[in-house]
């Protein structure tokens, strides 16, 4: 790699795509998560620098694990799940660029994103509280219940674009429109495999504190809860970049300030989406939310491909 | 749901004159000699005084012949004569049991295979007061900590 | 619903029990309830926050309030009727001899119950409204109500 | 599948007061649970003997959190009967006021903890959002949120001036539109009805034999409420339904609770519309009569039973309280079989657990 080369990775790696940006973003996505679920719940809701004031507390706060468990996996956990959201991010395009493409790219990210999930459950087991065990099996349980909807529904708008890279699908859409229109029922199962890989309110059955207090993180605190943290956010914000692309399109307005103006509104759009579903329901149960899954929700994904095949040609 | 009025599982709750005209003249002519006394209380509250080893017959013919079901507690308390037990129940009105216990021979027998509901207030008796309920299958604490070795603490410092 | 006839449906109901078995009313649609809440939402969102914004804003309090321990000292006689009844020990009366005695107040025990203001029989002691005294060490908090040092035109100190 | 022990308690997000129980759970089944009381046991009955018939009535107001105003309500009715003391209806009505508003609280703050241990905070926040309704109306009565200190021994030392009678009609319906309101999220939101139905079962034969009481016990089937059983003023004058279901689940629970808070709405309405005038307390003596007294209310729970023993002197040889919790908490062990872990928090802020209440 020529020097040049090396610099602009080096500034797709922690400026624009990478480090820096992803954590304004989760910032963002905090806060501004927070705030929906504040006001429409009849509370004020946190204040804009909330986020980064938890994040440095916990920073300073005290690192306590209990006896006998193994420090390097107890800390490497959280860093792995970081570095996959981190590394997904170059993949998906942001307000129509993305800094690397290749076919095949969006099994790529769809993997990445699916590490967290396995780094929580190895949590769980490392630290070895009983709730953390708990949370940990109750983690995989409901990864087999949320992942093969997710991976169906996202399979649609590539099938549509006739590519497996996202920035590809991403384009396509430009010509037919948004892949939401064409497809909702596949967006409705996008968001809802989201929420369950992100282990947000109607799905928080690994992390549920009436029963399981805190999940596999009961023991974290400190440094290491400081980075499951933002490891959860940056995956959130990769997630909702992934849904972004996957179906409301890139349209291109030739200018980079409206591009990203547009996909800013877009992923909004999808947050709100997130937080407005967290309001509305009561947690499931696991064996209740393995029926969804595998009842309804597969079904329904597999009914949306037929129909996207039966436009397609 | 089923149509409840038909199945009237529960007994009604509301005639007020049953204690005082049904079951206290049953009560009386079932154990003539077990039944000591019978007194009122304020608010409406009848009071029959029963002999130590009666206790348990009278109970088990309140529940299963005479339809008084509900326990509503016992209360426990010391006097001169010794540890007194009113099992106080309620039928339309209230119906208490008095029992006298001699400070020599605190013990009685159990109603809790007869009312499960009881266990708890026997047990609360067992550690307040000191008193052995024969039968009992787990006297266990209740409310004191596990390491209170002091004396029950309801009694009165008899020095 | 005057008391006449609320007395008349009572007396008419007496015979049916006046019991009602608990059923969902109205049938909602089946897909309504899967959005159930979002009018309710929508309609928080209109209205906004309902929170009190207290301590950065003003919190308004009924008079009936009863907050920490006021006395107006010229009314005290000394008589500790309030000493007697405080259920919180939270007053106490040393007296040297019969105007000679100091009314002290404990605010760290007090339990804000109003039973002082009700048993003095001359409306020397009252509560206040004010409620925001907060310190880490209780014992400062002690004031001296009323200190009576027998010379009648001497100004009683209420510190 | 290996059998592990999850302690619930005594300090967990799921309980708001320190109880402990063991829970023997395989794979996702609880199978048995053991019960451990006594970290709130303050000896209550112990330290009444040592407070003069006056400073009791603020003793027994601190018993439960919650329902402050029926214990202290039931205790001077137990006293007053004592000493043969006649309280003026007014006093009456006002005390019966603010049992059925303290009712309506303790069953709307129920629901939000229900909602909470649920996963549904919006319901959590809407119910206690609501509830400042009722706080607000207590606290302009009272003086306090929750501890009223109303009862004095022969009546009530509040009285209600008409424009304080107005303000409150005006605000009790609004209250109303709010707990309607609450009422058919109750019955038709899907997932809190999927939470709720078919867990925590208590047949109609195991509520009897356990002596179970209150909306726990109306649940499943048993037609009890002291407030019609026991007929005394005011509620012998007010028009009002005892609410029952025969499913004896936690949806059956919610259920009567909810219709129960409609009903203790309209009570108040009937007691504030009919509010008879003249005195609202007599004078009490300081001394009680040899003698004893017992004495039954309907608490937000259920049956409080209070019996007092007079010896002549200023305080009780022996204060008996028993509070409708401890029949509940009997039944738990059988509620919690063969229940889904997940479920164990449904199922315990099911029954309104008020521990405060149980241990004294």
């Amino acid at each position: 790699m020529a020097f040049g080369d090396v610099g602009a990775a080096l500034v797709a790696w922690f400026l624009y795509p990478g480090f820096l940006f992803l954590f304004a973003c989760a910032w963002a996505f905090e806060w501004f998560d927070r705030l929906t679920i504040a006001r429409s719940q009849a509370r004020v809701g946190p204040p804009w620098f909330q986020p980064l004031a938890d994040l440095i507390k916990l920073l300073a706060k005290e690192d306590l694990m209990p006896t006998g468990t193994k420090e390097v996996l107890a800390a490497g956990l959280p860093m792995l799940a970081l570095a996959s959201s981190l590394t997904a991010v170059l993949y998906v395009p942001i307000a129509g660029r993305a800094a690397l493409s290749f076919e095949g790219d969006l099994i790529v990210v769809l993997f990445l994103l699916s590490l967290p999930a396995l780094c929580y459950f190895l949590a769980g087991r490392v630290t070895g509280g009983v709730y953390s065990l708990l949370g940990g099996n109750r983690s995989l349980l409901q990864y087999f219940s949320y992942e093969v909807p997710f991976m169906i529904a996202l399979s649609g708008p590539a099938i549509l674009g006739g590519s497996w890279s996202i920035a590809q699908i991403a384009q396509h859409q430009d010509a037919t429109g948004w892949g939401l229109l064409v497809q909702p029922l596949g967006f409705l199962l996008a968001i809802i495999g989201l929420i369950g890989k992100l282990k947000r309110d109607p799905l928080d059955i690994p992390k549920a504190k009436s029963e399981m207090v805190a999940g596999s993180l009961t023991e974290y605190s400190g440094r290491k809860l400081a980075l499951w943290h933002l490891a959860m956010n940056v995956q959130a914000v990769v997630g909702v970049f992934l849904l972004v692309n996957a179906f409301m399109g890139g349209q291109s307005f030739h200018q980079p300030l409206l591009n990203g103006v547009g996909f800013a509104l877009r992923s909004l759009l999808i947050v709100f989406a997130l937080s407005g579903s967290s309001v509305l329901y009561a947690r499931l149960r696991i064996d209740q939310l393995a029926n969804l899954g595998w009842r309804v929700l597969a079904p329904l994904g597999l009914l949306q491909i037929l129909v996207i095949l039966g436009i397609g040609r | 749901m089923t149509a409840r009025k038909d199945s009237a599982i529960d007994p009604p709750h509301y005639e007020s004159g049953a204690i005082k005209e049904q079951i206290v003249p049953a009560l009386q002519t079932a154990f003539p000699d077990d039944i000591l006394d019978v007194q009122t209380m304020p608010v409406d509250e009848t009071v029959t005084v029963v002999r130590v080893e009666g206790v348990r017959q009278i109970i088990r013919h309140l529940v299963e012949e005479l339809d008084v079901l509900h326990l509503s507690t016992i209360t426990g308390q010391e006097i001169e004569e010794g540890i007194e037990l009113l099992y106080h129940f309620w039928r339309g009105s209230g119906l208490t049991l008095r029992v006298v216990l001699p400070l020599d021979a605190l013990e009685v027998a159990t109603v809790t295979d007869i009312i499960p509901g009881a266990a708890f207030y026997e047990r609360e008796i067992v550690e307040m007061l000191g008193v052995t309920f024969a039968g009992h299958q787990d006297p266990l604490r209740l409310f004191l900590p596990d390491d209170w070795d002091g004396p029950p603490p309801l009694r009165k410092e008899r020095s | 619903m005057s008391r006449s006839d609320a007395r008349q449906s009572v007396a008419e109901q007496e015979k049916s029990g006046r019991v009602r078995e608990a059923q969902v009313s109205g049938e909602g649609s089946a897909l309504r309830s899967f959005f159930y809440l979002l009018p309710g939402v929508l309609r928080t969102l209109r209205n906004g926050p309902s929170t009190v914004s207290f301590p950065f804003g003003p919190l308004e309090l009924p008079k009936s309030f009863r907050g920490r321990v006021e006395i107006d000292a010229d009314k005290c006689r000394g008589c500790s009727l309030c000493v007697r009844d405080c259920p919180a020990f939270a007053l106490e009366l040393r007296r040297e001899s019969r105007d000679v005695f100091q009314l002290i107040y404990y605010p760290d025990r007090c339990a804000y119950c109003g039973q002082c203001e009700l048993s003095c029989n001359f409306g020397a002691i009252r509560l206040s409204n004010d409620f925001t005294e907060g310190t880490s060490d209780p014992s400062s908090l002690t004031t001296v109500l009323v200190s009576r040092n027998g010379k009648e035109n001497e100004e009683p100190s209420s510190s | 599948m290996r059998r592990i022990t999850i302690p619930i308690g005594p300090q967990h997000p799921l309980l708001k007061e320190p109880v402990s129980f063991l829970l023997d759970v395989e794979g996702e089944q609880v199978l048995d649970s053991v019960l451990r009381l006594g970290y709130v046991h303050r000896g209550i009955e112990r330290l009444a003997q040592e407070r003069s018939y006056v400073q009791i009535v603020h003793l027994v107001e601190r018993v439960c959190g919650i329902c402050s105003h029926v214990h202290t309500t039931t205790y001077c009715k137990a006293v007053e009967s004592l000493m043969g003391l006649e309280v003026p209806e007014r006093g009456v009505y006002l005390r019966a006021l603010l049992c059925e508003l303290e009712r309506i609280h303790s069953h709307m703050l129920w629901l939000g903890v229900l909602a909470m241990n649920m996963g549904f905070d919006t319901v959590f926040m809407y119910a206690w959002r609501d509830r400042e309704i009722v706080l607000d109306m207590m606290e302009d009565l009272s003086g306090g949120r929750v501890s009223h200190a109303v009862n004095v021994i022969g009546g009530v030392r509040i009285d209600l001036d008409e424009e304080q009678r107005k303000d409150m009609l005006a605000r009790l319906a609004q209250l109303e539109q709010q707990v309607l309101r609450a009422k058919n999220v109750v019955e038709h939101e899907r997932s809190l009805r999927a939470r709720t139905e078919g867990i925590g079962i208590l047949t109609p034969e195991q509520a009897k034999q356990y002596c179970v009481v209150g909306p726990v016990a109306r649940a499943s089937g048993l037609d009890m409420d002291l407030r019609r059983d026991m007929p005394h003023l005011p509620y012998s004058e007010l028009d009002f339904e005892v609410i029952t279901h025969d499913a004896g689940d936690v949806w059956a629970r919610t259920l009567v609770r909810v219709l129960e808070t409609v009903e203790s709405v309209h009570l108040c309405r009937q007691i504030l519309e009919n509010l008879p005038d003249g005195p609202v307390s007599v004078r009490a003596k300081r001394r009680a009569p040899e003698g004893e007294a017992i004495t039954r209310t309907e608490a937000p729970r259920g049956e409080v039973i209070y019996y007092v023993r007079g010896d002549g002197s200023e305080s009780p040889a022996r204060l008996k309280i028993r509070t409708p919790t401890l029949t509940t908490l009997i039944t738990l062990p059988e509620q919690l079989r063969n229940v889904a872990v997940a479920d164990v928090s449904v199922v315990l802020s099911g029954v309104d657990l008020c521990i405060a209440c149980a241990d004294r």
